[in-house]
């Protein structure tokens, strides 16, 4: 891992080769900084480079322009070599007024460079901001390189003469900072000028007036002689790529369940932050047959899900943490009927309504127990934006499998968060097609609950299936025909076998892996949207000799069967997580093994900077 | 048109055209389960399960492809005893679960089977939403006033002053009126009728089926042993009589002794009951179901507050509104017409990609 | 009287005679909180927000015996914005924490505030339960049609067709009237208004202040950024003078320009629109709030499915019906006067008792 | 404990005396066997024995009459000395119908006494029980004293006067029965004429044919020369007692805390088994200032107690499983509020609808942690009927002190079954009175989450407080001021300080002790409702002079600060529960301590035999 450079204090004639920048947008919620960020990612990435990308919003409310609560920033990682992280401290922040700068200016490395909007340093919005004096004079920034551009005067000259209003044009200032940063990194213009034609087919002025800003950025750019750097392609293996998000590979990732499964999909959900992209994005695939229902509320969501489940389509609903409680009974009724249906929760800073556009690990312990009774269910954790797609297929293998509901868990950082994607190719995905019972399975009598006797699996039988007429419920039922039970030792069958359902599993997933140097004593386990930091950090440490070793746990339920084994190997495991120490608690019930937790719940990912430190004092 | 796990996208839910059970021979006992029915002797439960095995045979819909969904509660055992498929779901849940069934296989009938605590107490919101979207399910509210599986606390349906369980002192809230709720929530069928009345209950499951859309009964069931006589007044010998109103489509509202009373719409624009020798027949509202303006239908709802005097049975509207599976099928149809069958690689390669070689 | 912790257990909510803050002097800027207002620039939400500011003094209720309390949605942020006591609840159940509140506390005037996603569609149930059992609290329904806290979904309010980030090909569902919603669910107070109406807003928010028992306001509200615009038939310059139609008790319902055009009632039992110089204005319908009976201010509210046409603003209705909170405090008072204050060595040795020595 | 003796085959002319018996009415659910355990208990609690009780209602539905699936019973167990079960195997069963004989045949123990109705072994109830031949003779009870009695005609003969009609007439057989037992066990039968009375007071003919069947079995035990015994009172601490259920004990505890807290009691809640009792009779003492709300649902039922809670009241909720699923996100909201209130889970068989009537301790992990984000409160368990009113009082105790919701944990065997109660002095009970806020904190200003240096709790100022207006709300505050805040460091802060404020509890509640011999080698740890059976059985190994020591948990969130230690002095840690071993988990992250679950989940308490012998064979 090179360390990031920073930029050199002259202005090259050349273009000085880096071997990754980390560049961080911010601005004004209306400023549209998500979007140059985005439009900066897809050009860097088509370019090669390899990246992680972090949206970071602003709360829930779009908070008085120029204010503290209303900045947006959304932070790039490009690389010339595999990267797992957007990076701690950005080497580039782009601000495009005082409060973007006051907000984000304590993240930026020493001798880093600004790039400011000179033009919005008036009085009124550095009061907004809170500065005393206006740090473009007062001599507070001289540790850093700054470059005063005014940016929103010289967007409205730029964009004289396509039509645009004054305002319209001025809204294109983000587009120049686009031209000047695409200036300085040597991102080509054309994917984004096609780009633009296209979002603003139906108004051409505006499109007009966005592609002349970004022109006019570039043109400053070159003309002020700004600093001029290039980041090499990063070696990647063969193949086809493109960006995605989190959220985005989780909806194709369900799609590509639902054609590998041969079932129709079907979505129930309740919009809630972090997951509502989810349903935006599969309400999109109509052709793919793909129905999705907004929901009065997410008891319904799951309700509904539930209900297309019992009729043959694959039931999924998705939520984040206050959603996923309201879920909690009807998950106890799936777990009941033992039924396919796969509940995503994207986790975010709790309790209650807690940091609702932030990141956290802390619905880990609530998907294991979170309901009445003994309801165990299978728990799959996607990684990295891009692993959300295995998460989804994984989780639809499973669920129809078993016949169960699974819980899989991303997070706010991972659905938010892009990197490049080397597509699969369709015809190796799995095939996890399902057969539905047509024939009674006891003489002429067709018995719901008679498992079959590998997977525990109960038969699925449709509406619409003549002769195996049934009736399913949340009563305890008797084991084989399903009819409604008290029976005191039916029920300890039951609970067994509900239980043993989720155990056989251990026998169908991956194994634990672990990578390290063989004198490796110590093991970082992880789970989750810490992957990629997790294993920067370790690359880090292990380059200085550090003897360490990691593991990630792509199932939380049941754990891969070596786990334990693998846990034992090392004198002393520790477990960094988003939370207080959740996995942990898992492990040390499952395993009695001593546990060191890093904790961390800041609505933020781990800074590698922080946790290598923290890991470096705990490795004896 | 089929989705691809081969199920047929077409309409469904009446009027289906194969059979695989041979429809036509079907009897009452072909809809009877094997499970032993525990509701209490004397409830007012199995004279409904009675009808709807009775009438299942004439609708023409095979038994397999028939479900009935229910909530928690005594009237929610429903489903057990039906021979088709079934699902008894947790306290409130069921036209949301129906809803699920439903709109994702449209060539499903589906029932909801549900009590005036389960679905207008824990579940009221689910059943609100269930009607406002049409999603074509026949919803049948066994409404006995009162907690029957909890053994007797009071309900939303439950008149002032009641005195259970829950309220020794006697209750203190104002009811539903459940055909007042239903039409302030957008409902498309809605109708009344009594465990007791033979003719008259069959009728109205006859003609919820026949609607499609969302139809919702609301059901007199008798619970004899936590509130025992709640509908004497429509039932006893004499509020047979005197109390019934039926409601007919087209004929002017009559009610009482051959019809000797009637009910009138004032200028003032409100209703009144009237002696019709007084006024005469041509004074009378001829009760029209069909009227799209839900305004009347809820007008006679307010007739009576609860089944204590004058109260209207039959259907109080019916109206075709587009239904929502069907809305869903539609969209679904037209963007596979539009833009072609879903093809997954170049879904997965859609947007900016780039090679590697 | 008082209970055990000298809380007046007499009715509040208006009329405090005593009150520690000095009312008389209570100006607007009492009620203006210390947090910045975090709404996007535009938002109708500033509007009602100034307006609910500058009558609370008029109310004569000292700030602390207030309590605003919210769900989840840009509305529900509401709380944090006035001075006085506030609960920012969770999504939908504000209704819930609020009767808890005024059924606890009737000294206290409460008030809800919710938004069409939040009180319609998760909160629907809570929502329906505190109107029927007329919990003292005063509603405000800030229905911009919209979902704005989450960016742009549809509502329970959408028109069929819209087109939003979860309905990309338009929604398929029908929408609530929430006037006939809450009629449906037996609300005594019923009004509708508008954020841009200067007048209007304030005149229903005391109305609704005055009202005891549970005061039900639909605002519409501009969400300039994800729905701007959804109420332009009211707003417009146009819309303005020919749809709006402002009920006024006792007077004829008459509206457009000079009020040219009317409501009659038809003897078949519906609302039509008329031309008053037509019909004259003896054949219009005086409209009466206070019917005891919702039919006709059902009626009225179906007059307009959404705000597209000609729309009714004003009070549909407002009866006075038993409170749910001084039913309670009648039976605590009832017990007290009847058993005599609690006595808990008594309570604890009822029932067959034993000594052993 | 004395082994319970069989009585003897022939018919003694002199009262015999026994130590302790355990008789099971068992009928059709119409037979009111539950009023007839009743007054059996009541009159045997009167006279001084020691008791437990067991009702077993049948499911939900009243089945048919006749079928097994209708039978309902009332097993007490009542003796001369200090008992803690309502023990396994009753000496005599009183089957009123062939289905009752059926269903409890098997438990009865070998040389028991069977007294029978023979009228109601007709061919359609023998049918109906699913007997192909008839028990009273076919020889199959030939290993029992059978009494064989017929009970209905005797019945109707002697309420012949009373002015009853035959139905109900007959429907006194209930008493007849009662009449018999009192004969034979010696019980004077003016208490429950007395009671008779007052219950039909308006429906003398009813209450006349009552008495009437009462007298009548009673004169049949003595004409007929039935066995006669005599249970001696038990030596119990001096004082005033009386009988009480768990449900009862709760409610009387609630409002006791009401009283010592000065708070007016809100009880939100919906109805479902088996907690619905708590609400009916916490209904019915309105001259408390009890103020009870029948709530749409369990959602709306917790939002009103919280909102209750907010406004100065002693805030209560009151459910089993579904329903404490369904408050899950309330209770969050609870937690960020940090405002007092108590929810209390009567658990009962699950998962989902499960087995309603049936008891089980299986909501153990998900009351620690059935909620989105990190979400601690304290959790406090009742361990028999009477200990209901001190867990009350304790929950309340705690709830009010840290300003934090508290989840009692009932169970359903707890909830109904009863026992003898040393009514506590009034005056003896803890003062929990609170001081609200009256005054602002920080200057002129009032911070609401500015908290006590000791208990971390925050001040409660209540709606009309002059000048402490303030709001609150699930979104992450800011510690002290409470405004919302997305300050990372906030966020952790306040996370650690929820958190911390669970913690600090540990030093204000009970140590855990334990009691055993002074070899004890292994530990025996219950929680909740299995505190009688694990502590017999303890007794009687230890009585064989096995190394065995117990403890029961009452606080299971935080444990006691001597937990760890307690543990570690032993060489195994047996942990019984009627789950798969939930406490068991908790330990084993908490302590890392190797425990050895024995579990159980038949919707039964565990058996005493069973559980001896288990126990006995892990002991060393
Ligand atoms: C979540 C949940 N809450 C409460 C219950 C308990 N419960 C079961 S049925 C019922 C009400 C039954 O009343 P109703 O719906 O009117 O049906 P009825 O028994 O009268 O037919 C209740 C409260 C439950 N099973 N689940
Ligand atoms: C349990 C839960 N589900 C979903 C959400 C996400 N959410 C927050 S506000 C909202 C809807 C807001 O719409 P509305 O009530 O109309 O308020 P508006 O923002 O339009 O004022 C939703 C779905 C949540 N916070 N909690
Ligand atoms: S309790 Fe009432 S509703 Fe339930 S089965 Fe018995 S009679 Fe019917
Ligand atoms: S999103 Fe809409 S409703 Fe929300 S603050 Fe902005 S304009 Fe107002
Ligand atoms: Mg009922
Ligand atoms: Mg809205």
């Amino acid at each position: 891992m090179a360390a990031q450079a920073a930029p050199p204090a002259h202005i090259p004639a050349e273009r000085k080769e880096l071997p990754r920048v980390v560049v961080r947008f911010a601005g004004d919620s209306g400023d549209g900084m998500q979007l140059t960020g985005d439009r900066f990612t897809s050009v860097s990435a088509a370019f090669g480079n390899d990246l992680v990308t972090m949206p970071d919003f602003p709360a829930e409310i779009r908070a008085p322009a120029g204010s503290l609560a209303g900045v947006s920033a959304f932070q790039i990682h490009f690389s010339d070599h595999d990267i797992l992280t957007p990076g701690d401290q950005p080497g580039v922040l782009v601000a495009m007024n005082p409060a973007a700068l006051k907000a984000n200016l304590g993240d930026v490395m020493r001798g880093g460079m600004l790039i400011l909007n000179t033009d919005s340093f008036d009085k009124r919005n550095l009061e907004k901001a809170g500065f005393s004096s206006n740090p473009l004079d007062d001599g507070s920034l001289d540790s850093y390189q700054v470059y005063k551009i005014p940016m929103t005067s010289m967007t409205i000259d730029s964009v004289k003469g396509s039509g645009a209003s004054k305002k319209e044009g001025e809204r294109s200032k983000n587009m120049f900072a686009l031209g000047v940063l695409s200036w300085m990194y040597s991102r080509p213009l054309e994917p984004t000028i096609e780009y633009l034609g296209k979002k603003f087919a139906k108004k051409e002025s505006i499109a007009k007036a966005n592609v002349a800003a970004l022109k006019a950025g570039h043109a400053f750019g070159e003309t002020a002689e700004l600093s001029a750097f290039e980041v090499k392609p990063a070696t990647l293996a063969p193949g086809r790529y493109r960006r995605i998000t989190g959220n985005q590979a989780l909806a194709y990732g369900l799609i590509a369940a639902s054609v590998q499964s041969k079932l129709p999909l079907f979505l129930g959900s309740y919009p809630i932050t972090p997951a509502s992209d989810v349903l935006h994005e599969l309400a999109r695939y109509k052709n793919f047959g793909v129905r999705t229902l907004q929901a009065e509320d997410e008891i319904a969501a799951i309700g509904m899900a539930l209900g297309a489940a019992f009729s043959g389509h694959l039931g999924i609903t998705t939520t984040s943490g206050p959603g996923l409680d309201l879920k909690s009974e009807t998950l106890g009724l799936a777990i009941s009927l033992e039924l396919p249906l796969i509940v995503i929760d994207i986790q975010r800073g709790g309790p209650s309504t807690g940091l609702p556009t932030k990141t956290e690990q802390s619905d880990l312990l609530h998907a294991m127990y979170g309901r009445h009774g003994e309801a165990p269910l299978p728990i799959v954790a996607p990684y990295s934006p891009a692993s959300c797609f295995w998460a989804a297929l994984e989780s639809a293998r499973i669920a129809l499998k078993y016949m169960t509901p699974v819980i899989l868990l991303s997070d706010g950082y991972i659905a938010n968060g892009a990197e490049p994607w080397h597509i699969p190719s369709v015809d190796k995905l799995p095939d996890i097609s399902v057969r539905f019972a047509s024939q009674p399975n006891v003489g002429e009598d067709f018995w719901p609950y008679l498992r079959d006797g590998e997977t525990l699996a109960r038969p699925w039988a449709i509406p619409g299936t003549a002769g195996l007429e049934h009736r399913v419920g949340g009563l305890e039922k008797a084991d084989g025909t399903g009819n409604i039970s008290y029976d005191p030792d039916n029920h300890q069958l039951m609970t067994e076998l509900r239980q043993a359902k989720i155990k056989v599993i251990e026998e169908d997933i991956d194994p634990l892996e672990f990578d390290g140097s063989d004198d490796a004593r110590v093991l970082v386990v992880g789970w989750g949207g810490t992957y990629g930091t997790i294993g920067e950090v370790c690359r880090r440490l292990r380059a200085r000799g550090r003897p360490v070793a990691r593991a990630h746990l792509k199932h939380l339920n049941p754990m891969p069967k070596n786990t334990g084994e693998v846990l034992r190997r090392f004198e002393k495991v520790i477990v960094p997580e988003l939370n207080m120490g959740q996995l942990s608690k898992l492990i040390r019930s499952e395993f009695l093994i001593e546990t060191v937790s890093i904790n961390c719940v800041r609505g933020l990912p781990f800074s590698s900077t922080e946790l290598e430190s923290e890991l470096e004092e705990l490795i004896p | 048109m089929t989705d691809h796990n081969g199920h047929s996208l077409d309409e469904g839910g009446r009027g289906i055209t194969e059979a695989s059970g041979g429809i036509g021979t079907l009897t009452r006992e072909d809809f009877v389960s094997d499970q032993e029915v525990r509701w209490c002797p004397g409830c007012g439960d199995y004279a409904i399960l009675a009808a709807v095995q009775s009438i299942m045979p004439e609708l023409g819909v095979p038994r397999e492809k028939v479900v009935f969904v229910s909530g928690i509660g005594c009237s929610s055992r429903f489903p057990y005893y039906m021979n088709t498929y079934g699902v008894h779901g947790i306290h409130g849940r069921a036209p949301a679960i129906a809803t699920g069934i439903a709109s994702a296989r449209p060539d499903l009938q589906v029932w909801v089977v549900t009590g005036d605590g389960d679905g207008l107490s824990i579940g009221g919101n689910h059943l609100i939403h269930a009607l406002r979207r049409n999603v074509n399910l026949k919803i049948l509210l066994f409404n006995n006033q009162i907690y029957g599986l909890t053994k007797g606390q009071y309900s939303p349906t439950s008149e002032q002053g009641k005195v259970t369980k829950s309220t020794p002192f006697g209750s203190v809230e104002q009811p539903f009126n459940p055909i007042s709720l239903a039409l302030g929530a957008e409902a498309t069928f809605v109708a009344r009728t009594i465990d007791v009345e033979r003719k008259h209950l069959p009728e109205m499951l006859r003609r919820a089926a026949a609607h499609r859309g969302s139809a919702f009964i609301e059901i007199y069931q008798n619970c004899n042993i936590f509130n025992d006589g709640a509908f004497l007044a429509l039932t006893s010998k004499e509020g047979r009589t005197q109390n019934r109103i039926y409601l007919e489509h087209n004929r002017p509202i009559r009610f009482d002794r051959d019809g000797s009373k009637g009910i009138r719409m004032t200028g003032a624009g409100h209703l009144e009951l009237v002696d019709v020798s007084e006024v005469g027949e041509k004074e009378l509202l001829v009760h029209d179901e069909h009227r799209y303006d839900a305004g009347l239908a809820f007008a006679l709802s307010r007739l009576s507050a609860g089944p204590h005097g004058p109260t209207p049975l039959g259907v109080f509207r019916q109206v075709e509104r587009p239904v929502y599976g069907d809305g869903m099928e539609s969209q679904l149809r037209a963007a596979a017409a539009d833009q072609g069958p879903g093809d997954l690689a170049k879904l997965l390669s859609s947007g900016d990609t780039w090679d590697v070689d």
